[in-house]
Formats: structure tokens, C-alpha cells, sequence
């Protein structure tokens, strides 16, 4: 038993380091040599056919980190470094002519696509963002209001990146529900489904003084990957309360007796969507399930009784319903599915749906809604009345 | 190269002539011992002419002076006045107490030790070899003209050092008692463990100069006969010229002589070397070493302290889950820090990557030979701080850490995360002490498998070590017990340690079921006191 | 005389059969590409198919007990044609590695090493399964609960991992693809992953006692059935219609874990996981393979044939195909085409002509 | 080249040695002749010959011969 177990040993020893040695280090590069890109904007270039990629590169030595020989804060950590290319893989290669070596893209927070960009088709450029092995598919997906270079350019306050700046306002999407995170993942699902328009927050530059602030003012719907309209923050809001995505946000309904202002807390939110098909007919019957909480009013008047919150609940409920109308007709304005009814009627009347499908363009805005939304008050915080003198006969 | 090739020849022509084993050293003086007492005593002073401490003590003794004799000793291995008080005194004085004509023949050896020598720890050695034999070995030698034998007289006390904690394994709670160079003590500090009359203690002698004594302990109704053979066989085999501590032994008898984990375990705690022999394992005891080995091992030995079975159960296991991490860390540390940060970048967290990048801006190495350096300097540090006597190892750690770690982070040359991982490596390297052979040479293997060839080499590195444990077995039992054969009851002691009234049944890997396999009955589990009807309180 | 000394017991034959099923978690992707969101259907489907033929794989070799599939058929179909049906299994077991390294190579070069070469892979991998050949088949057996482990916590934790991102809607149009694809979606997954468990023929004859192995075999088929649909399930809600444009579905759902700012980076666990599954899969072909080559040639010992044999293995996965789109779509047609029958027909077939023949009549010695 | 040399003398070093010594004349011949076709086909893969696939004699047998395919 001895004698074999030798010869093996030195075998697999022997035969281990050879072929190791056969490869050497290849495929092995340092941490110094990386340019860690942490944001990407694509624009269309002035001449035609080319676009112009703009990636925002980190400065190790400007970070300016816990070893304490970092640079001083004055110049920025980040740098924006541009190129030119007939194809995005082709403008990242040409970065090189910049930066001395390959980008690393893997540790991309979001790709911003200007507005040129997003109104010709996203079609032909999302997919190096969707193949690139070192792509996350969890990385953001944004659409700029004019040119994505100046986006990435509005040097942030608290943050030293741009890009984290813009991921942080769009991942932190649950205060107020004004918009919805879209990933790589999403964005290409929704690509794929030919009825269901995709979606991507849409990015404002605001001028104030002379430094630039980065404002997300809405979201920005596609058809067949063009960009062809934007929804407001209380549209946008509409459209997370149907897909069931609201996680918080403020709802203000006038106190009952029109002295003021209640203003309510969403605490929870829940939304199911039946689609029917009642001859000929699409019914879409959408309930609305709501918690919220009294965390404001404006009126000295004395809420806390079940009359009072009748009323408030009803009030709140109709803004809900609102605002759900208001984002449905603006998709239908310019007839694109943004809910996905598309996708649900699909699922549910699978042989039917061969037909719809041809002609959904027509279909869409024939559908009719019937929204059902039951708004609970369940707390009111630490106040029960407002201090305010008691008001004797009301 | 032909000094090498030279040496291959020459090793290979001893091998076969085996000139290595023969022991013509001792043929000469094989013949018996005569009558003649002259004869005798010039035999011995050829051979011992040029060691000046052996001393040859001619006298007359019986009624009339008229019997010769002579006492043979080494001065400083036997006791002087032991000597003098019960072997001359008697046979001097004692004698004329006799009337003169008693028929006491004082030419026989027998009759005067039974009637006239008043130690009780004596044999008759008929053999000039065996009269050297027990010379050296510390014995005092009286030979009487006229009788064919000597009286070997083995000498009462034997200067040791007195019984104190073990340098290696010290411990919080339990016994601080450590074994100690004179073997008879041990095999006593073990005796007093297993007060039971099924404990064996088999005597061999091994070293041709050394002559070392070697004791195979055991306990006759758990061990398995097959094992206690295995181990005589391979003691027996051991053909060599000095065994100075039992690392020889260890060397010579073990499972699997390429392997870099180690299949004999040893230990200076007589409790541990206790718990383990009453789990059937055999203990080997080399007189002149505290180290007693004990056979067969497991992987999981190295893990398990004596003391987890000292403390409750939650903080044991906790104690021991963290062991098992500090090895994994000691191992892989640097070697996944250098895969992670060389091969697979996109894996480290944004803002960990950019302080890595930001951390290793000047640092002119790559992170292979970055990692190499530090570790290097670890390990060299590690054996400056033993080599040196107590006062000055401290100091050596502390310079060493110093100038190491800030200085060359300072400068520039080593990164501070590296200076991090090393130190944890370094520091979790300790937590378990009986792996840190086989855990030095992993890491640089580990390492050098990661800067080749990343994470891939890393793992085809783990999969490698994982076959070769599996086909490791050390006197039989195979080195990963109730983890790879998978022996559930097993399980109970390996990752958690349940609490004792469960471990009821013994390890069969070591026992093979040659015994009943209950070590203790299985429904021990304490209960809380009743409070019975009439207990007032 | 079977070559094989060693001795496997029936509870590690469940270990056995269920880590080499998981060990193909990650060849599911080829049903994927074909029946988009109704993968979970084909796979159970294709499992209520093969499993009485993989139970037949276990009454056949406890119907010979100690003799590996080479003998079997020299026994059944006499020697000449039992020495053809035996090079027919021979090709298809060097195929089907070379499938296996060729697959963990693609794994390495698209998503965790790209600039290494592509050899590198195959060579190191197939010395690793070479040396766990080496050592011999009881060396395997004893680490596989060890490696099913491994992958039955790589597959829940992600599943639970994912929970939060998972849409149950993805699954809704049910019978919604063409029969023809569905039918060929059973086919691959009743040829991939459990029809490659006739290797067990091989090894079964190795067994100490031999009378509940089948009952063993149907449970290692459960456990790894069950970890595939756990995969399938769980690509198909997190990725929903996505899954048919990614070149590995399970290795992007992986990519998706995002929870907190710690366990976001997950794939090169996984990918460790999927490493060390295939591995072990690997060099139980590769044992295999050697086994019936040495019994064909009629050696003493296999263990000289270990590495030239591991030689060829890795030219021929490195020149099989030129990319991994060549290798999906001819695996999907002709590959499981040429193996169908022995999977299927031979087994069986001989399980019949041994009954009819009242074979294995070993007191007189091989009549044949 | 060098490297494919060196492994394919290490595989020879390794077993024919031991076979020579245990007299073991059937699996030495047995070796020999699997070296021989592990040896010409890595000599083939570095010299870039093109190795005929099996896998695409195969689908050439199946799909245009026979005509047996699966509809994409």
C-alpha cells in the first residue's frame, strides 16, 4: 500500500507546478493598472452615425483616502474622459487612446443615455451594456434631459462621484415614489415583450448659482425602444401604484371641513390587476390596497374621530384614483402600454391573445379601467389634536 | 550534477548490501561471563580503558577475607550511598554476623542475593553484553569469583526536572501538569489517569547506541489487537543508531512519509494522552522526551483542545467553529486576497475597490510578490522570536512588527490592506497550533496557485488537497473520520461539541468494533432538581 | 475479474447519483434556450420518463453483481458484439467529457477569467480529475455527500437570495410552446442530465451489497431532480422571458443577488460551486472511461491508462467545437440523438435478453 | 510546443517505468498505444492541423444525411 501511495504523490505534485508553470500570469492584471469607471453617458456626436461616449473614470490618487497622502480635496477624485466611435464597444476601445489602459466597466453604476440618444432608439445601443461580461445586469438604466455628458459633469455635494450621486437618487426611489428603479434586467425584459413599453427615470440639470444640480424630474417611456414621452412625478406615481411598487411617499387631501390641509404618510401599498375580457371588451380591474398615517395638518380642527377620518380616507382614495387616470391617459396620449396590461392579458388569455396582438396599437386605448382603492388611516403619530385652543361648539 | 548522481549510486549500493543494518558492533563481547574473576574484570577494562567515570571496586568479603569480588558502576549514574549502604555494607560487615560455618556458599550469586543484598530491584546477567548493557544503563555490577553469573543492581532514583505546565499547551482550565524527559514518571502520571488493570504497558528498546527505552501503551479491552500489532510490527522494523526524542519515531513508523499533514499526534498533557488512549488509540512513550505520540490520528484531533471538554458545551463548540475559520483563514487568506484583487476585480465592492486601488497607487510590486514578501517576513520573524532566549524574542516580535508594517507601508512599499491580511493570516495561523506545519507550506502553495492561475487555481489547489485527505489514513483509520466516511454519530464532537451525556458511543474507526461500542450508558442527561410534596421550601 | 477493488456502499450510491445529477445544474441552459419559461415542466417530465430506465440500470447490475457494464454486455451479447455495443459506450463516454470539460472551460472564459487562455482550463482541470482517478473510485465515493452538500447550499442560497426579485407571473402561459419543442426539451433533459447516469452501470458493480440499490438510486434521483427544478424555478421567475437571450440564464440570475452592500458580488461562489460539481462529475466519466477502456483491452489495473487518456480527453474538448453557440445546437440535435439508444434501448434490451437467457450462469463459467 | 513536450514526457516518466519494473507487458502495450494517439493529436492541436470533430461528422451524419432535426 506504501509503494503506490509514493508514485502518486510525487505525481500529482510533479504534474501540478508543470502544467502551472505552463501558464504563467496571464489573464492577471493589477489593481493599479484598472481604470475603474463608475459611470457612463452615451450622446449622439454632431456628425451623424457616430456616438459619443463619455465615461467617468476614478482618480485613486485624488481620493484622498484613509492613508493620509491622498491629494488635497480641491480637484475633483473623478474624471470624465470622452471619445468618439461608429459603436460603443468601438468608443470604449478608442478610451484607451486617453487613459493608457482597458476601462473597467464592471463597476459601473449607471448608464445614462442622452435625450438625442434615447428619442432615435435604444434598440441598437443597449446591447454592449446587456453582452459586455464585465456589465452587471443590475446596473441603473437613466435618460437625460438634454446631454449626458453635462449630467455626469453637476459635481454633487455630498458624494465624490457624480455617478454615485445619481445611483443614490434613484436607488432611494421609495420616499416618494416619484420614480422607479430600472435595471439592465428589467429594461431588456421589457424590450423583449412586444406590447410593453419600457421606462427609465428621466434626469434634469437645474441651474442654480453656477454650480449644477441633478434633479430626477420624472420618468421617460419608450415605444419600441424610441423614447416618446414623459410622465410627470405624480404620473410616475400612477404608474408604481398599479404595478404595486409605491413602498412610501406623501398624499395631500384637504381636512373635511376645507380649513386646510391633511397631509398623509403612505406606509404600505398593495395592487392587484385582473384583466377581463367581457365580449369584445378589455376591463382592467385594478384594486388598490393603502396604509397610511396622519403626519401632518394644517387645520386646527379636530381629526381624530372616525367621521373625520371617513372623510380624509375617501379624499385620498380619489387622489389615488387621480393619479392613476392621469398617467393612464397619458400613455394612452402617446399610446404606449407602460403597465404591462399587454403581458397580463397575455397570461391569463394565452389563445385570445394571438389576435390582440397584431393589433394592440388600436386596442390600447379602448381599455377601460375600474379602479378600486381602499385608503386605511391606521395612525396619526405622536399627535391625537393639534395644539391649537379648543374650539367649544364645533 | 555528478556529485549528485555520485550519491544516488553510492545510497543505492548500501541499500542492497544493507550495510546501514548490521550491528557487527557488538559481536566481540557476546561470549558468557567466566568463573575467573581476573579474566572478567580485564575484559571490562579493555573496553571501557579510555571513559575515565566508570569505576571498578575490588574487595574481599566471608569470614576469612578469602572470597574475591568486585562492584562495577558508572559514578554519576548510580547512587553512591545507595551502593555503599546496602550492596558493601552487607557484604563486608553484614557477613560476619554469620557464625563461620553456616552453609552459605558465597561463591554462588544466588545465595548472596537472597540472603545478603538488601535491594530489591536487581537480575542475574549471565552475558558480557548484557552486563554492559545494564552497566550503561545506570545499574551497579557485583561479580563474585567463581560464579558464571553478575548481579545487575538497578539504581533507585533518577535526577528529572520537576512536573510543570507544558510550554506548548498551555491551558485555561484543566490539569497543568506536563509529561517530563524521565519516562518511568510519565508512564506514572499516566497510570494514576486509568487506575485499570487492562492498562498495558509493553517495554522495547530501540537505538543500537541509544538503547532508548520505548513504551507502547494501551488499553487491552478498547484498543484494537490488529493496531497494537501494526505498531510492534513497525517499531520492531526500526533499524537505527540513536532515538533522541520520539520525532524519530514519528518519522519512521508514520502512514504516509510524503504527506505534508502529519498522521501521529503528540502531546506533553497526561489528561489528553489519557482521554485519547481510553478512546482506543495507543500511546507511544520514549524515555528522554516529554512529547508522548499518539496513534492514530485524525484532522480533527488537531482541532479539538482538551479543553473544549472541560468547558460547557455553547462556548466549546463556539470556540471550536472558530478554529476551524482560523485555519481556513490562515490558509486562504492571502491567496483569495491575491485572486480577488489580480484575476476577479469585478467581485470586490465598489467602495472596497476603490480604497484598494487608492491603498496600492505607489506600491511598485504585484500583489504576488507583495504578498510573498510579507508573508516571508512573517514566518521569518515567527522563528526569530523562538530561536532567540525569552527576553530578546519578545523584543524581535515587536521591532519586527514595527518596522514591517508601518515602515514599509510608509514608504510605500507594501499596501495597508495587504499589511492587514497577512497580520490576520499571521494571527489566526496560531489559533490552531498541531496544523501549523501543514498550514505554512498550504498558504505559499495556495498563494502561488492564486497569482498563477486565480480563483481556478485556488480551487483545482482545494480540490487537490481535499482528494489527497480523503485517501490519507493513518494506521488504518482514515485521516478525515466522521466527516468523509461519513459516520453520523461521529459528527457529535467534529464542528459543534455536543454536550457529554450524549457522546456515548466510542469512534469505531479506531476500535473497528472489536469492543462494546458504548463508552457510557446513553441516558445521562442531568435533570433538574424535583421539588418533591413535602420539601417545605 | 473486475478491475475495481474498491467497495462503495449502497448510501454512498445515493450520494453519488444525486451529486452527479446536480453536477449538470449548469447544463440546464440548454432546455432553457428552447422552452423558455416551461423548463420546470420538461424537466419533470423528463424525469417521470427516465426514471424507470435508471431503475433498470440498478436491477441490471444487481442482477450481475461485481462485474461492470464491459462484461455485462460481453456476457449478454457475446463477445463480438458485445465488444462493439462496448466501443459504442466507450465513444460516448469520451464525448460526453469532453462535453463536461469543454463546458467548465466556457464557464471560466465568458464569465470569471476572460484573457487566460483557453487550454489553461482544460489541462488543469483534467489533471485534477486525472489525480482523483488516480486514487481511485473509493476516494471519490467518500467526498461525494461532501460535494452534494456543496451543491444542494450553492443552489438553495441563491434561491432564497433571489426571493425578493422573483415575479410567480412569469410562469402563466402555460402550454404555450409548440409540442415539438416541448418534446424536444424532455429529450435533452431526459439525455443530459439522467441519461448520462448509465455511467453508473460502470461503478454499480462495485458495490459490497447490492440488495437496495435501487431504492438508493430513485432517492440520488430525486435529491438532484429536485436541485435542477429548484434552478429552473428560479431562473425562470427572476429572469422571466430574459432567460432565452443570456448565453448561461442561472449565471446572470446569480449576477442579480443584490442585497444590502455585502452579498451583491456572489458569482464567483457559485462559480465555485459549479466548479467543484463538475469536477466530480468529470472524473467519474473519467474513471469510467478508463475502466472500460482497460476492461476492453483486458488489463490487471487501469491506473497507466489514467493519463493518456486525460491527454485526449483535453484535445478533444478543446477541438470539438468552435464556441459555445456550436456546442448548444449541436448537443441539442445530433448530440442526443446518437446517444439516445444507449440510454435507453441497450440497457433494457439487455436487462431482457438476461432474464430470457436466465443468465448470469456463473457456476459454469462463461459459456459465451 | 515546448510545454506540450514536457507534459508528454512526464506522462512517460511517470508510468513506464513502474509498468517495466511490475512486468506488466499487456497494460505497457495497452499505454503505448494510447501515448502514441495522445502524442499525434497534441502535436496536431499545436501545430493548429485541423482535427476532424466527431461531434461534426455527427450532425453532418444526422441532420443532412439522414435529415433527422429538431425545427429551430
Amino acid at each position: 500500500m506504501g509503494k503506490k501511495m509514493n508514485i502518486s504523490i510525487i505525481k500529482s505534485i510533479l504534474c501540478f507546478f508543470l502544467v502551472f508553470a505552463l501558464s504563467g500570469c496571464l489573464g492577471a492584471r493589477e489593481i493599479n493598472d484598472l481604470e475603474i469607471v463608475i459611470g457612463m453617458g452615451v450622446d449622439k456626436d454632431e456628425n451623424a452615425g457616430n456616438i459619443l461616449l463619455t465615461a467617468q473614470v476614478v482618480k485613486e490618487n485624488a481620493v484622498g483616502g484613509a492613508s493620509g497622502n491622498g491629494g488635497g480635496g480641491d480637484d475633483e477624485a473623478y474624471w470624465n474622459v470622452s471619445s468618439k466611435g461608429e459603436s460603443i464597444f468601438d468608443a470604449v476601445r478608442q478610451m484607451t487612446h486617453k487613459t493608457g489602459n482597458r476601462l473597467f466597466i464592471s463597476h459601473n453604476q449607471a448608464v445614462i443615455f442622452g435625450n438625442d440618444v434615447a428619442k432615435e432608439g435604444l434598440q441598437e445601443y443597449i446591447d454592449f451594456f446587456l453582452r459586455a461580461h464585465e456589465m452587471r445586469p443590475a446596473a441603473l438604466i437613466l435618460v437625460a434631459e438634454d446631454r449626458a455628458s453635462d449630467v455626469l459633469d453637476a459635481k454633487p455635494e455630498t458624494e465624490k462621484f457624480p455617478a454615485m450621486n445619481i445611483a443614490k437618487l434613484v436607488k432611494t426611489y421609495g420616499f416618494t415614489s416619484h420614480l422607479y428603479k430600472v435595471n439592465m434586467k428589467d429594461f431588456a425584459l421589457w424590450l423583449m415583450s412586444d406590447t410593453t413599453a419600457p421606462l427609465a427615470p428621466l434626469l434634469t440639470i437645474i441651474q442654480n448659482g453656477e454650480n449644477k444640480e441633478i434633479y430626477v424630474s420624472g420618468m421617460a417611456a419608450f415605444k419600441n425602444g424610441k423614447m416618446v414621452g414623459k410622465l410627470n412625478h405624480d404620473e410616475s406615481r400612477g404608474l408604481l401604484w398599479v404595478l404595486g411598487e409605491v413602498r412610501s411617499g406623501v398624499i395631500i387631501v384637504p381636512s373635511p371641513n376645507e380649513t386646510g390641509k391633511a397631509v398623509l404618510e403612505i406606509l404600505k401599498a398593495k395592487s392587484k390587476v385582473t384583466p377581463e375580457i367581457k365580449d369584445g371588451k378589455i376591463v382592467m380591474h385594478i384594486k388598490i390596497k393603502e396604509e397610511s398615517s396622519l403626519s401632518e395638518q394644517s387645520t386646527t380642527e379636530n381629526l381624530a374621530d372616525d367621521k373625520a377620518f371617513e372623510k380624509i380616507q375617501k379624499s385620498s382614495a380619489e387622489v389615488i384614483r387621480q393619479e392613476i387616470m392621469a398617467a393612464f391617459d397619458k400613455s394612452r396620449e402617446f399610446n404606449a402600454d407602460i403597465f404591462g396590461f399587454g403581458e397580463m392579458l397575455h397570461k391569463k388569455y394565452s389563445n385570445e391573445w394571438k389576435t390582440l396582438k397584431d393589433n394592440w396599437d388600436e386596442i390600447y386605448p379602448t381599455i377601460e379601467l375600474n379602479i378600486d382603492v381602499e385608503s386605511k388611516i391606521i395612525k396619526t403619530d405622536l399627535l391625537k389634536k393639534p395644539a391649537a385652543p379648543k374650539e367649544g361648539e364645533k | 550534477m555528478f556529485g549528485f548522481i555520485y550519491k544516488i549510486t553510492r545510497y543505492l549500493s548500501l541499500k542492497n548490501k544493507n550495510m546501514l543494518q548490521n550491528t557487527e558492533s557488538d559481536k566481540n563481547n557476546s561470549e558468557p561471563i567466566t568463573p575467573d574473576l581476573e579474566k572478567n574484570l580485564e575484559v571490562i577494562k579493555g573496553i571501557f580503558r579510555d571513559s575515565s567515570d566508570v569505576t571498578i571496586h575490588e574487595f574481599n568479603f566471608g569470614h576469612e577475607r578469602k572470597f574475591k569480588g568486585a562492584l562495577i558502576f558508572i559514578d554519576n549514574l548510580a547512587n553512591k550511598e545507595e551502593i555503599h549502604k546496602n550492596i558493601l555494607q552487607p557484604l563486608m560487615y553484614g557477613v560476619l554476623l554469620f557464625r563461620n560455618n553456616v552453609d552459605i556458599d558465597f561463591t554462588k550469586i544466588d545465595s548472596i542475593r537472597e540472603n545478603l543484598i538488601s535491594m530489591t530491584d536487581n537480575s542475574k546477567v549471565s552475558m558480557i553484553s548484557d552486563l554492559l548493557d545494564s552497566l550503561l544503563a545506570g545499574s551497579a555490577i557485583l561479580l563474585i569469583d567463581g560464579s558464571k553469573e553478575a548481579l545487575a543492581i538497578k539504581p533507585g532514583k533518577r535526577e528529572s526536572r520537576s512536573i510543570e505546565e507544558p510550554g506548548t499547551e498551555a491551558v485555561v482550565r484543566g490539569p497543568r501538569e506536563g509529561f517530563i524527559e524521565n519516562v518511568n514518571v510519565n508512564i506514572a502520571l499516566l497510570r494514576r489517569k486509568i487506575k485499570d488493570t487492562e492498562l498495558c504497558v509493553e517495554k522495547l528498546v530501540i537505538g543500537d547506541k541509544s538503547k532508548t527505552d520505548v513504551y507502547i501503551v494501551y488499553i487491552k479491552s478498547i484498543a484494537n489487537p490488529k493496531l497494537i500489532e501494526e505498531i510492534r510490527k513497525r517499531l520492531k522494523r526500526i533499524k537505527i543508531e540513536a532515538i533522541l526524542e520520539s520525532g524519530y519515531i514519528e518519522q519512521f513508523i508514520e502512514d504516509s512519509p510524503y504527506s505534508i499533514f502529519p498522521t501521529i499526534s503528540n502531546s506533553e498533557k497526561p489528561d489528553k494522552v489519557a482521554a485519547k488512549i481510553l478512546e482506543g488509540r495507543a500511546a507511544i512513550m520514549v524515555d528522554g522526551t516529554p512529547f508522548v505520540l499518539v496513534v492514530p490520528m485524525m484532522f480533527i484531533e488537531s482541532f479539538q483542545s482538551v479543553e473544549d471538554y472541560y468547558a460547557r458545551p455553547f462556548f466549546a463548540s463556539i470556540i471550536r467553529v472558530i478554529r476551524f475559520l482560523s485555519y481556513i483563514i490562515s490558509t486562504l487568506g492571502p491567496a483569495i486576497y491575491v485572486a480577488l484583487t489580480v484575476f476577479h476585480q469585478e467581485l470586490i465592492p465598489t467602495q472596497l475597490l476603490i480604497s484598494i486601488a487608492e491603498g496600492r497607487e505607489r506600491v511598485p510590486f504585484p500583489a504576488l510578490l507583495e504578498a510573498f514578501l510579507m508573508l516571508f517576513a512573517f514566518d521569518l520573524l515567527r522563528e526569530a522570536g523562538v530561536r532567540l532566549p525569552k527576553p530578546v524574542g519578545q523584543t524581535v516580535g515587536i521591532v519586527g512588527a514595527l518596522v514591517l508594517g508601518e515602515a514599509s507601508v510608509e514608504a510605500g512599499l507594501i499596501s495597508p490592506i495587504m499589511v492587514i491580511v497577512v497580520s490576520a493570516t499571521a494571527i489566526a495561523s496560531f489559533a490552531v497550533p498541531a496544523q501549523t506545519d501543514s498550514g505554512t507550506i498550504l498558504r505559499y502553495i495556495y498563494l502561488a496557485l492564486a497569482g498563477i492561475a486565480g480563483g481556478f487555481g485556488v480551487i483545482m489547489g482545494l480540490l487537490a488537497t481535499l482528494l489527497h485527505l480523503a485517501s490519507l489514513r493513518s494506521f488504518g483509520t482514515p485521516y478525515l473520520w466522521p466527516v468523509v466516511p461519513l459516520d453520523l454519530s461521529g459528527l457529535k464532537d467534529v464542528f459543534i461539541r455536543m454536550p457529554l451525556w450524549t457522546m456515548s458511543k466510542r469512534p469505531e474507526a479506531i476500535t473497528w468494533d472489536n469492543c462494546d461500542s458504548y463508552s457510557q450508558s446513553p441516558d445521562l442527561m442531568p435533570s433538574a432538581y424535583k421539588k418533591d410534596d413535602n420539601d417545605s421550601k | 475479474m473486475s478491475i475495481e477493488k474498491g467497495k462503495i456502499s449502497c448510501q454512498q450510491l445515493l450520494f453519488l447519483f444525486a451529486g452527479f445529477i446536480e453536477g449538470s445544474a449548469l447544463l440546464i441552459d440548454f432546455t432553457v434556450g428552447i422552452t423558455e419559461h416551461q423548463t420546470w415542466m420538461v424537466i419533470l417530465a423528463g424525469l417521470i420518463i427516465s426514471t424507470p430506465v435508471i431503475l433498470s440500470y440498478a436491477v441490471l447490475a444487481k442482477k450481475f453483481p461485481g462485474m461492470n457494464l464491459v462484461q455485462i454486455n460481453d456476457m449478454v451479447y457475446g463477445r463480438f458484439l458485445g465488444k462493439i455495443i462496448s466501443i459504442y459506450y466507450i465513444f460516448f463516454f469520451s464525448m460526453t467529457l469532453s462535453f463536461n470539460i469543454r463546458d467548465v472551460g466556457e464557464l471560466y472564459i465568458t464569465f470569471l477569467m476572460q484573457d487566460t487562455p483557453f487550454i489553461f482550463f482544460l489541462i488543469v482541470f483534467t489533471v485534477t480529475c486525472a489525480y482523483a482517478v488516480i486514487k481511485g473510485i473509493e476516494v471519490l465515493t467518500r467526498i461525494s455527500h461532501l460535494i452534494l452538500v456543496i451543491g444542494l447550499f450553492a443552489v438553495i442560497s441563491t434561491f432564497i437570495l433571489l426571493i425578493d426579485q422573483m415575479d410567480f407571473s412569469n410562469f402563466l402561459p402555460f402550454f404555450e410552446l409548440p409540442f415539438i419543442k416541448i418534446f424536444q426539451g424532455i429529450h435533452i433533459v431526459s439525455m443530459i442530465p439522467f441519461g448520462e447516469t448509465v455511467v453508473f452501470l460502470m461503478i454499480m458493480g462495485c458495490l459490497n451489497k447490492s440488495e437496495h440499490a435501487v431504492k438508493n438510486t430513485f432517492f440520488g434521483l430525486l435529491i438532484g431532480a429536485a436541485s435542477l427544478l429548484i434552478v429552473a424555478v428560479r431562473n425562470t421567475a427572476v429572469l422571466g422571458k430574459t432567460q432565452t437571450i443570456w448565453t448561461s440564464a442561472s449565471f446572470q440570475a446569480i449576477r442579480l443577488i443584490n442585497i444590502g452592500t455585502v452579498l451583491t458580488r456572489m458569482d464567483f461562489l457559485i462559480g465555485i460551486a459549479l466548479t467543484i460539481l463538475m469536477f466530480f462529475k468529470c472524473s467519474i466519466f473519467l474513471y469510467v472511461m478508463v475502466v472500460a477502456v482497460s476492461q476492453l483491452f483486458g488489463l490487471k489495473t487501469y491506473e497507466p491508462l489514467v493519463l493518456p487518456l486525460a491527454a485526449i480527453e483535453v484535445i478533444i474538448a478543446a477541438t470539438v467545437f468552435q464556441s459555445p453557440v456550436d456546442h448548444a445546437m449541436i448537443t441539442q440535435n445530433a448530440g442526443i440523438i446518437y446517444s439516445a439508444p444507449l440510454v435507453f434501448v441497450i440497457p433494457p434490451l439487455s436487462l431482457l435478453i438476461a432474464k430470457i437467457r436466465g443468465l448470469p450462469k456463473l457456476e459454469r463459467g462463461k459459456e459465451t | 510546443m515546448i510545454f506540450l513536450l514536457l507534459i508528454y514526457a512526464y506522462i512517460f516518466i511517470i508510468n513506464v517505468p513502474g509498468l517495466i519494473k511490475r512486468k506488466e507487458w499487456k497494460e505497457l502495450a495497452a499505454f503505448s498505444f494510447l501515448f502514441v494517439i495522445a502524442f499525434a493529436l497534441g502535436i496536431m492541436y499545436v501545430l493548429d492541423i485541423p482535427i476532424p470533430s466527431p461531434m461534426k461528422g455527427l450532425q453532418h451524419f444526422f441532420v443532412d444525411i439522414l435529415g433527422i432535426e429538431y425545427p429551430k
